[in-house]
């Protein structure tokens, strides 16, 4: 039955898991932790064939599953995995137990509520992944957000409710947007073909007028770069990574942000390919302004996961950069760069959440020359560090490099240039964080009674930072099958656009 | 044994029960005659349902009005526990002196 | 083929691995075992490779272990190359490196813990992986591996000590600086690969050649944008900033990574690129006069420094510059035949010089030291054949690189740079005569403890020095000028196979008489010796009082000059506080007043429209029955009205 | 209208609403010399033989008396509640089939009131009517006393009300009708010749219940708090006199007889034997007797049990009705269920 | 529409103008007890109009139901509560009764005119003529009640229970200490 239901049982499990949490008794946090662990580690197993069994160089979608839903208006359950979701779901089914194993030694508040809370965001990241059509989709879309909202709002930190309402609200805004050009989709290919249906596959095949396009487009975009965020939306991300719970940034760093890319990659370039094509050079723009602000701003930062928060933004801004670009060089990278982001900004959430558990304070300035009292923190911490600085070797750089040389090989050549000063600019906001967090003399009294690193944390760090050497060194892995789906993606866009420009080396 | 009783009157019936229904729950204070105004409003609608089912001899206007009580039931008993809660805070059941969601 | 090249780099890694993980528990003899031993073994794998390459054909040999990242057009392998270039590097790099790591045994091993102990040597294994790794790179990606590889360690070494503050703002000085340097490289990469759709070596070179004049304006940019990679990694102006801040880090480390191998990775870069270089004779130019400039600026900082490790430091520096100059005038096998002997005395002056603090007891001011000859005879006479080597006195290594360069420079008809060049190395010669005197001549002046405890460094440490100033005596008579016999100049024979002729390339040699060459040898001769003779007189001799004069004479530019001509405190002002600056306006007005203000705004707006609305809601149930009943009548109204 | 339909009419309807009324005098000498005979003392003896006249001289009584109408009551609610009372007990009896179906010029009569397809709950209605009786009368007499029997029985009515219906549900269930009718003719017959199919013998529980609950539906003891003389007065009718007062006693022993005839009605085979076959009118009279006598038999069980229980307390009394006597009726119903679902019934 | 006025019309109309009075009493009465007791006429008399709609099992459960449960229950909480009768005061915004009463008006003359023109058949015809015999069996009810609508009839039953249980809750005193 696994076999050719694979799909739905890798989404559903951690609801599964989630309804069986609440047979633990309220009075057992412990036993809720670890069953949430397990369930978690049970998700990732069971996707393990996702990646075995995947056909690499088949372009189209694999282990499709299809069932009707609400036949009356043709929305289907319809799953499917290819290349651009195989990597993610595997990041999401990674970064899931890693994060729940982090939160087994630290969080106390309503324990079991947490867990399901987190099982069920995994259920929606998952769901959004692989869904093929767009209202099951949406479904999953919002299922996403509202754990999201209580992981931030009831176990975040100070400031806890303002984000989680400004990560809300600025979510919902975009979504909902999303969701009246979804249904106008399908309204519209009612009128076309007689037929309801929310298929990507039929949408895709309509023929809409220009500016109806532009407006459909501009939608979905809103919704995705909200996510993503690019830039000027990207307020609420600082505020929510800093009130998450490190579990919660993790997850939200590592998997939710690259939805928007994902949706954008998934969704609005098939359904909408002359206008995303057009608009292709502004969301460029936006993404090299993001990746050089993002910088900038996070060397401003007094708060480490402030820090790392602009970070994200900045590396992003350099994902956005590689899909505007559009050859096949730059998504790859794209593709891969939104995997590496995952790995080492998760890592670093989770080192920064090691030291804030011990000290409970994220000032920058709290720290210093702790790297002798906490030596394989540091060390986790300066690997994740470079990884997110692009060091050859490690993941960061291959990601980094094949977006910035596809955009250089694409119509935008200039692009690459600015965007090239990220590697500079996260050099100098980077280390700057190492210096002033690891070395220098120990300026306050408490940290020499640091204590080290855990068992569970050190696992759930290690995990990372072997998946880091391991993409670092062996990025084909990925990329092969990440490849060809892109292809198919950019051969599609170009068949149905006259544009030229997409066609360079 | 019918076959004799035109609509209209049956029909009539509702609407002017309906009417009057409605008067006493706009215009009346006490919480109690408001409740009962709708009950009123409510047998008011079975009475076309059953005149209507009666005439195309089917049952499922029956059924309907069937379910209808049910739910009055289920109304009359929470809405009468809401009362008494009420009362006992507030020594009124008229509900121009309870406005307590008031801005 | 018995030793695959990739194993060459694979043992220091294997050390690194080692060190790092289990260093702290296995305890230092361990360690010290572990991290000599791989470079060691590395070593004898090099030279198991070198020897039949050497002595057979000069055919570059390349390794290729299949594809490493493949992505649409883009395509680079895990390939190692064994050619002339990479094999000289190797050559010497191991060997160094091998002593230094020796040196480092006993330079390290009382003041450090296990832990740290153990952290030093996974440094320094993992900086040979990445050096070597960037010599047999078979592509500029994985060059630039190696190459980020090193800044890595450079940055780690230079912030070893981790809680003094300066010394972790150098290392983090040290790889932001080198980060704008590979911004060029990689641009640079860009480009090659836009023009050339391949980062292989051997496509890149061959296509180059095939077709220059199609693609000359763009190369152009290209190979300035390697050579802004060059600059910074070898500390050429404008990025040599860090170079003389990296001296925190420990002494040996200075010598490996600063002086010996890693610095020089820029001008093996140059070199390997020299087809592309010489294509593009504007951009030699540009090489030619950044390194003259570089090496007579740096000198001349060298001459007011009193900190024993910064005038090696500058001199470094200035040594760089020299290189350049050579490759910019197209004598690049000069260039690296001074990268070899500077390799050798510079190493062994850095390594006296180690000798020297670790001696006073982690002193570091030469006006501190001083008479020092007679309590470390072995430091002071290998120091002394190092600086005779560098201040080019023949015969030694030094002499004959130098003499080569400043041929070169003369040969393409650069006089103005050939004068810079000739006086640079009078200043070379008198900065380390200076050192030398201040060191080793002269009286103690340091405090009683301190000459109490002087002594002779542990044969761990003096060994190293022994055979690199054999070497730096000696290693000149590899090159040999060409008057002495066409074949006596074995280097250049050895090194032609990496400089191709090619079409449109610049420089039909305009070959020099004989009497000229040896007039500039002369020349070179006089200058060094003059500069030496000058420094024992002023400082040996009248113990340093006419500089003191002269200082006070012009006080204004001799504080000039020993604050290092204030690049810093100008760069700083220009660049580092603007920074700074411009990053918190953007977080505080743009992030927080203007996106977050246009937000709120919008929030507001919602929530003053509530505080109107909110007033219908009067809790009167009777009113919502109302309201809620008009509403129904509307409806309906509205239903017979459209009469449905 | 011809003859025969007014013969129908007093058959089924004039008849049985003149005689109830009429038993109500036989019964209170009944009742009150089954009560000297349990408590082993004469009674009424002096009256007529037996005392039997002692009944007939209470009616005259009844009739005669001043009907006092307390100044302070709700006069108009005050003089309905009686007849509500009345009212609500003799049209109960409509349904009860009292006897076999006779043939009258060639139409088949069955001898009740009126055999209307929802019988029982036609029953069950008026029951629920007979509340507002003892309310209305507690309430509009304006007398704390009476205020209280009326809220205590009416409480009690409906709560038994409920155990009482569900009871009677599993009869329902079994004749898949309800009318009272199909629940006889399904009662006829025996089972292995010897058994009579009688409702008590499966449903047992279901009698039990069912027959409980009558005993609080007619508010006698045990079941009388509402007029425990002992804390309320009279309860609901302390304020009443003269024939007022005689309409609620009349209620009463109305409601006792209609219980005990529903009682046979519902588990004992109404007016039908085993092995019996009525015809022709002769067989009407010998069903009639029948029905008689069983229902006789339960009314003296009525009165043997009034006079040797001892009262209930409210609480008490409550918690039986809702926490013993609903679940086992519940119970009894399941039990049905799946006797009728597998065809065993 | 005045022609051949048989009994059942005759009870029919008796019985609906009996309901419509005791309706209005219900709404004009002030005292709540008398409202209650007029609107169990009312519904009683709506009983019998029901039965004469063929509807008898709808007629029981009626009065069982309403009359015999709702209503009671109503009145109980009225007498528990001892609420008095709704003393005349002025209210406090006549707007209210304007708006209502102009409301009703023109609701009411729209029923009228829906009636007028909606063609209401004038009698009863074709099936219940056609199964005078099936009229009134509650078999055929249940059949269709239990086959269906049987899905509403169980989320009925849950309602019920949670209108039970809330009603529990709600009237419950707090006990002391956990006051509200």
């Amino acid at each position: 039955m696994l076999s050719e239901h694979l799909l739905s049982a890798v989404v559903f499990l951690p609801v599964l898991g989630g309804l069986l949490l609440l047979l633990v008794p309220k009075s057992n946090p412990e036993a809720a932790k670890w069953l949430a662990f397990v369930v978690s580690l049970v998700v990732f197993a069971v996707s393990i064939p996702l990646w075995t069994r995947f056909d690499v160089g088949n372009a189209g979608f694999q282990f499709q599953e299809h069932a009707e839903w609400v036949p009356a208006i043709g929305i289907s359950y319809s799953l499917g995995l290819d290349g651009i979701s195989l990597v993610l779901v595997l990041l999401t089914t990674l970064l899931t137990p890693v994060s729940l194993l982090f939160s087994v030694s630290h969080v106390e508040k309503s324990v079991r509520s947490f867990s399901i809370a987190f099982l069920v965001l995994e259920t929606g990241m998952l769901g959004a992944l692989v869904a093929l059509d767009l209202a099951l989709f949406y479904v999953f879309w919002e299922v996403m957000l509202v754990p999201m909202y209580f992981i931030i709002g009831i176990w975040g930190g100070g400031r806890r409710i303002y984000a989680a309402m400004k990560f809300f609200l600025f979510t919902m805004a975009g979504s909902l947007l999303m969701f009246l050009a979804i249904l106008y989709l399908a309204w519209a290919n009612q009128s076309a073909t007689g037929a309801w249906s929310f298929a990507l596959a039929d949408l895709t095949r309509l023929a809409l007028p220009p500016h109806i396009q532009t407006i459909l487009f501009l939608a979905f975009a809103l919704a995705f770069a909200i996510k993503v965020p690019v830039f000027p939306l990207h307020t609420w991300l600082p505020d929510a990574h800093t009130e998450a719970p490190t579990a919660g940034s993790i997850v939200l760093a590592g998997v939710l942000l690259k939805l928007g890319v994902y949706g954008y990659l998934r969704f609005a370039l098939p359904l909408f390919p002359q206008t995303a094509l057009r608009f292709a050079p502004w969301l460029g723009v936006l993404g090299i302004i993001g990746v050089v602000y993002g910088a900038m701003v996070a060397y401003a930062q007094k708060d480490m996961k402030r820090l790392v928060a602009y970070s994200s933004v900045s590396h992003l801004g350099l994902v956005v950069v590689g899909v505007g670009a559009f050859t096949a060089t730059a998504l790859s990278g794209a593709v891969l760069q939104m995997v590496n982001h995952g790995l080492s900004t998760g890592a670093l959430f989770l080192l920064v959440g090691v030291l804030y558990e011990r000290r409970h304070t994220r000032e920058i300035a709290a720290y210093g020359g702790i790297a002798g009292i906490v030596p394989v923190t540091t060390a986790l911490f300066v690997i994740a560090t470079l990884s997110s600085i692009g060091l050859p070797g490690l993941n960061g750089f291959v990601g980094e490099f094949l977006i910035l040389i596809g955009t250089w090989t694409s119509a935008h050549r200039w692009w690459s240039v600015v965007a090239a000063t990220g590697v500079i600019l996260s050099a100098i906001y980077m280390l700057s964080l190492v210096q002033r967090v690891f070395w220098n003399p120990i300026s306050h009294e408490e940290n020499k009674s640091l204590p080290e690193i855990r068992t569970s944390e050190l696992i759930a760090a290690a995990t990372l930072v072997v998946a880091m050497f391991w993409i670092g060194v062996r990025p084909n892995d990925v990329l092969k099958r990440v490849a060809p789906s892109l292809e198919a993606l950019r051969a599609q866009v170009e068949s149905s656009s006259g544009n030229a420009e997409v066609r360079r080396p | 044994m019918i076959g004799t009783i035109p609509l209209s009157d049956v029909l009539l019936t509702s609407g002017g029960l309906f009417l009057i229904g409605l008067a006493g729950a706009l215009l009346r204070r006490s919480a109690i005659s408001i409740f009962l105004s709708i009950e009123l409003m409510m047998n008011a609608a079975n009475l076309a349902l059953l005149g209507y089912s009666a005439l195309w001899g089917s049952y499922d206007g029956q059924i309907v009005v069937f379910f209808v009580i049910a739910i009055a039931a289920a109304e009359a008993s929470v809405g009468l526990a809401v009362f008494v809660a009420l009362f006992r805070h507030t020594e009124t059941i008229d509900v121009n002196e309870i406005h307590l969601l008031k801005w | 083929m018995s030793i695959p090249l990739w194993l060459i780099p694979a043992l220091p890694l294997a050390g690194f691995a080692v060190c790092g993980l289990l260093g702290k528990r296995l305890g230092k003899s361990f360690v010290s075992a572990v991290g000599v031993g791989s470079v060691g073994l590395a070593t004898v794998a090099a030279y198991a490779r070198l020897i039949p390459f050497t002595a057979g054909n000069h055919e570059p040999v390349v390794e290729r272990l299949g594809s490493w990242i493949t992505a649409g057009s883009f395509s680079v392998e895990m390939a190692f190359r064994l050619d002339v270039l990479s094999a000289l590097m190797v050559s010497f790099v191991t060997f160094v490196a091998f002593w230094i790591h020796v040196y480092s045994i006993g330079y390290m091993h009382h003041d450090e813990t296990d832990a740290g102990y153990a952290r030093y040597f996974a440094y320094l294994n993992l900086f040979m992986f990445s050096m070597l790794t960037l010599v047999l790179a078979q592509n500029f990606v994985l060059m630039f591996v190696g190459w980020e590889g090193v800044g890595l360690c450079s940055y780690l070494l230079i912030g070893y000590y981790y809680e003094r503050e300066y010394a972790a703002a150098a290392g983090k000085k040290a790889f932001v600086v080198n980060r704008i340097g590979d911004f060029g490289f990689l641009l640079g990469m860009f480009g090659l690969f836009a023009l050339f759709g391949s980062l292989d070596f051997d496509r890149v070179f061959q296509a180059a050649a095939a077709d220059a004049l199609r693609i000359a304006p763009l190369l152009t940019v290209v190979c300035l944008c390697l050579f802004v990679g060059a600059v910074g990694k070898s500390a050429q102006v404008p990025l040599y900033v860090w170079l003389p801040d990296a001296m925190a880090g420990p002494t040996p480390v200075s010598a490996l990574i600063h002086a010996a191998t890693m610095v020089t990775a820029g001008v093996y870069m140059v070199t390997r690129c020299n087809v592309l270089f010489r294509l593009t004779p504007d951009v030699m130019l540009v090489v030619a006069w950044i390194g003259g400039i570089t090496a007579i600026f740096a000198a001349s900082i060298a001459l007011a420094q009193n900190d024993i490790k910064k005038v090696l430091a500058y001199s470094t520096v200035s040594q760089l510059g020299y290189m350049f100059l050579a490759c910019g005038v197209g004598a690049f096998v000069a260039g690296m035949f001074h990268v070899l002997t500077h390799a050798f005395f510079k190493a062994c002056l850095f390594l006296g010089s180690g000798s020297v603090i670790h001696a006073m007891g982690g002193e570091q001011d030469m006006r501190k030291m001083g008479g020092l000859k007679s309590k470390l005879p072995t430091t002071y006479w290998t120091f002394l054949v190092a600086t005779l080597a560098i201040a080019g006195i023949p015969p030694l290594a030094g002499f004959f690189s130098k003499d080569a360069i400043l041929t070169g420079v003369f040969e393409d008809q650069k006089y103005v740079l050939f004068a810079i060049g000739l006086f640079t190395a009078g200043l070379t010669a008198f900065y380390m005569f200076r050192l030398v005197s201040l060191t080793f001549q002269r009286s103690f002046r340091g405090t009683h403890e301190q000459e109490h405890h002087l002594h002779e460094s542990p044969p761990s440490m003096t060994a190293p020095l022994v055979i690199l100033a054999i070497l730096s005596a000696v290693g000149g008579f590899v090159g040999l000028p060409k008057l002495l016999g066409e074949n006596a100049n074995l280097f250049a024979r050895f090194l032609e196979p990496a400089f191709p002729q090619i079409a449109f390339a610049r420089g039909a040699e305009h070959p020099l008489s004989h009497a000229i060459e040896w007039l500039l040898i002369g020349i070179s001769i006089a200058v060094a010796s003059g500069g030496v003779l000058l420094a024992w007189l002023w400082y040996t001799k009248e113990e340093g009082r006419i500089p003191d004069r002269i200082a006070q004479a012009f006080p204004k530019t001799y504080a000039l000059v020993s604050d290092k001509f204030r690049v810093d405190e100008a760069y700083n002002f220009l660049i580092v506080r603007p920074f700074d600056w411009l990053s918190r306006m953007l977080w505080k007005v743009v992030d927080v007043l203007i996106i977050d203000g246009v937000l709120n705004a919008g929030a507001f707006l919602v929530e003053l429209a509530g505080d109107v609305l909110r007033f219908l809601q009067t809790g009167n149930v009777r009113n919502y029955a109302l309201t809620f009943f008009l509403g129904v009548i509307g409806l309906m109204l509205l239903v017979l009205g459209l009469g449905f | 209208m011809t003859a025969v339909d007014w013969i129908v009419l007093v058959l089924r309807v004039v008849l049985p609403v003149l005689i109830l009324p009429a038993l109500v005098v036989p019964l209170t000498w009944l009742e009150r010399r089954g009560a000297a005979f349990i408590q082993d003392r004469p009674g009424p003896n002096r009256v007529g033989p037996f005392g039997l006249a002692q009944a007939i001289a209470d009616t005259v009584k009844m009739f005669t008396k001043e009907a006092v109408v307390p100044g302070s009551a709700d006069r108009f609610l005050f003089l309905l509640a009686p007849g509500i009372a009345m009212f609500a007990a003799l049209s109960t009896f409509a349904i009860v089939p009292y006897s076999s179906t006779i043939e009258i010029a060639g139409r088949q009569v069955p001898l009740i009131g009126a055999d209307i397809p929802i019988g029982i709950l036609y029953l069950f209605a008026i029951t629920s009517l007979s509340v507002y009786a003892i309310v209305l009368a507690g309430w509009s007499a304006n007398n704390k006393f009476s205020f209280m029997g009326g809220i205590r029985s009416s409480a009690q009515i409906i709560s038994y009300e409920l155990a009482m219906t569900t009871a009677a549900a599993g009869v329902i269930l079994a004749a898949s009708s309800f009318r009272l009718t199909d629940v006889v003719a399904l009662q006829q017959g025996t089972w292995l010749g010897v058994i009579p199919r009688w409702n008590v013998l499966p449903q047992f529980l279901g009698f039990v219940v069912f027959f409980v609950s009558a005993f609080a539906e007619t508010n006698r003891l045990p079941f009388d708090l509402p007029e425990a003389e002992a804390e309320l007065v009279a309860g609901y009718h302390t304020e009443y006199s003269a024939m007022r007062f005689g309409a609620f006693q009349m209620a009463e022993y109305v409601n006792v007889v209609v219980a005990s005839a529903l009682t046979t009605t519902l588990y004992f085979g109404g007016w039908s034997l085993p092995g019996y076959h009525p015809h022709g009118v002769v067989g009407a009279v010998l069903s009639l007797a029948i029905f008689s006598a069983k229902t006789f038999f339960f009314i003296c069980v009525f009165i043997w049990v009034r006079w040797t229980l001892p009262r209930f307390r409210y609480d008490q009394l409550m918690r039986l009705g809702w926490k013993a006597l609903l679940p086992l009726a519940l119970l009894n119903l399941l039990w049905i269920a799946a006797l009728v679902a597998w065809r065993i019934l | 529409m005045e022609d051949s006025v048989t009994v059942e019309r005759l009870l029919f109309d008796a019985s609906a103008i009996v309901a419509l009075l005791f309706a209005a009493v219900m709404v004009l009465h002030r005292h709540p007890v008398k409202s209650v007791l007029a609107l169990v006429v009312s519904f009683f008399s709506l009983a019998i109009c029901y039965v004469l709609l063929t509807a008898p099992f709808i007629a029981a459960i009626q009065v069982i139901v309403y009359a015999g449960a709702i209503l009671v229950l109503f009145l109980f909480v009225l007498m528990l509560l001892n609420i008095p009768a709704e003393e005349h005061r002025r209210d406090t915004r006549p707007i209210q009764r304007f708006l209502s009463g102009a409301g009703i008006l023109v609701f009411g003359a729209m029923l009228v005119a829906l009636l007028r023109d909606a063609g209401v058949p004038e009698r009863f015809t074709g099936a219940a003529e056609q199964a005078p015999a099936k009229a009134g069996e509650v078999l055929p009810l249940a059949r269709l009640l239990f086959s269906e609508y049987l899905l509403p009839f169980e989320a009925l039953s849950v309602l019920l229970l949670a209108a039970l249980v809330g009603a529990f809750v709600l009237a419950r005193r707090e006990p002391r200490g956990a006051g509200s």
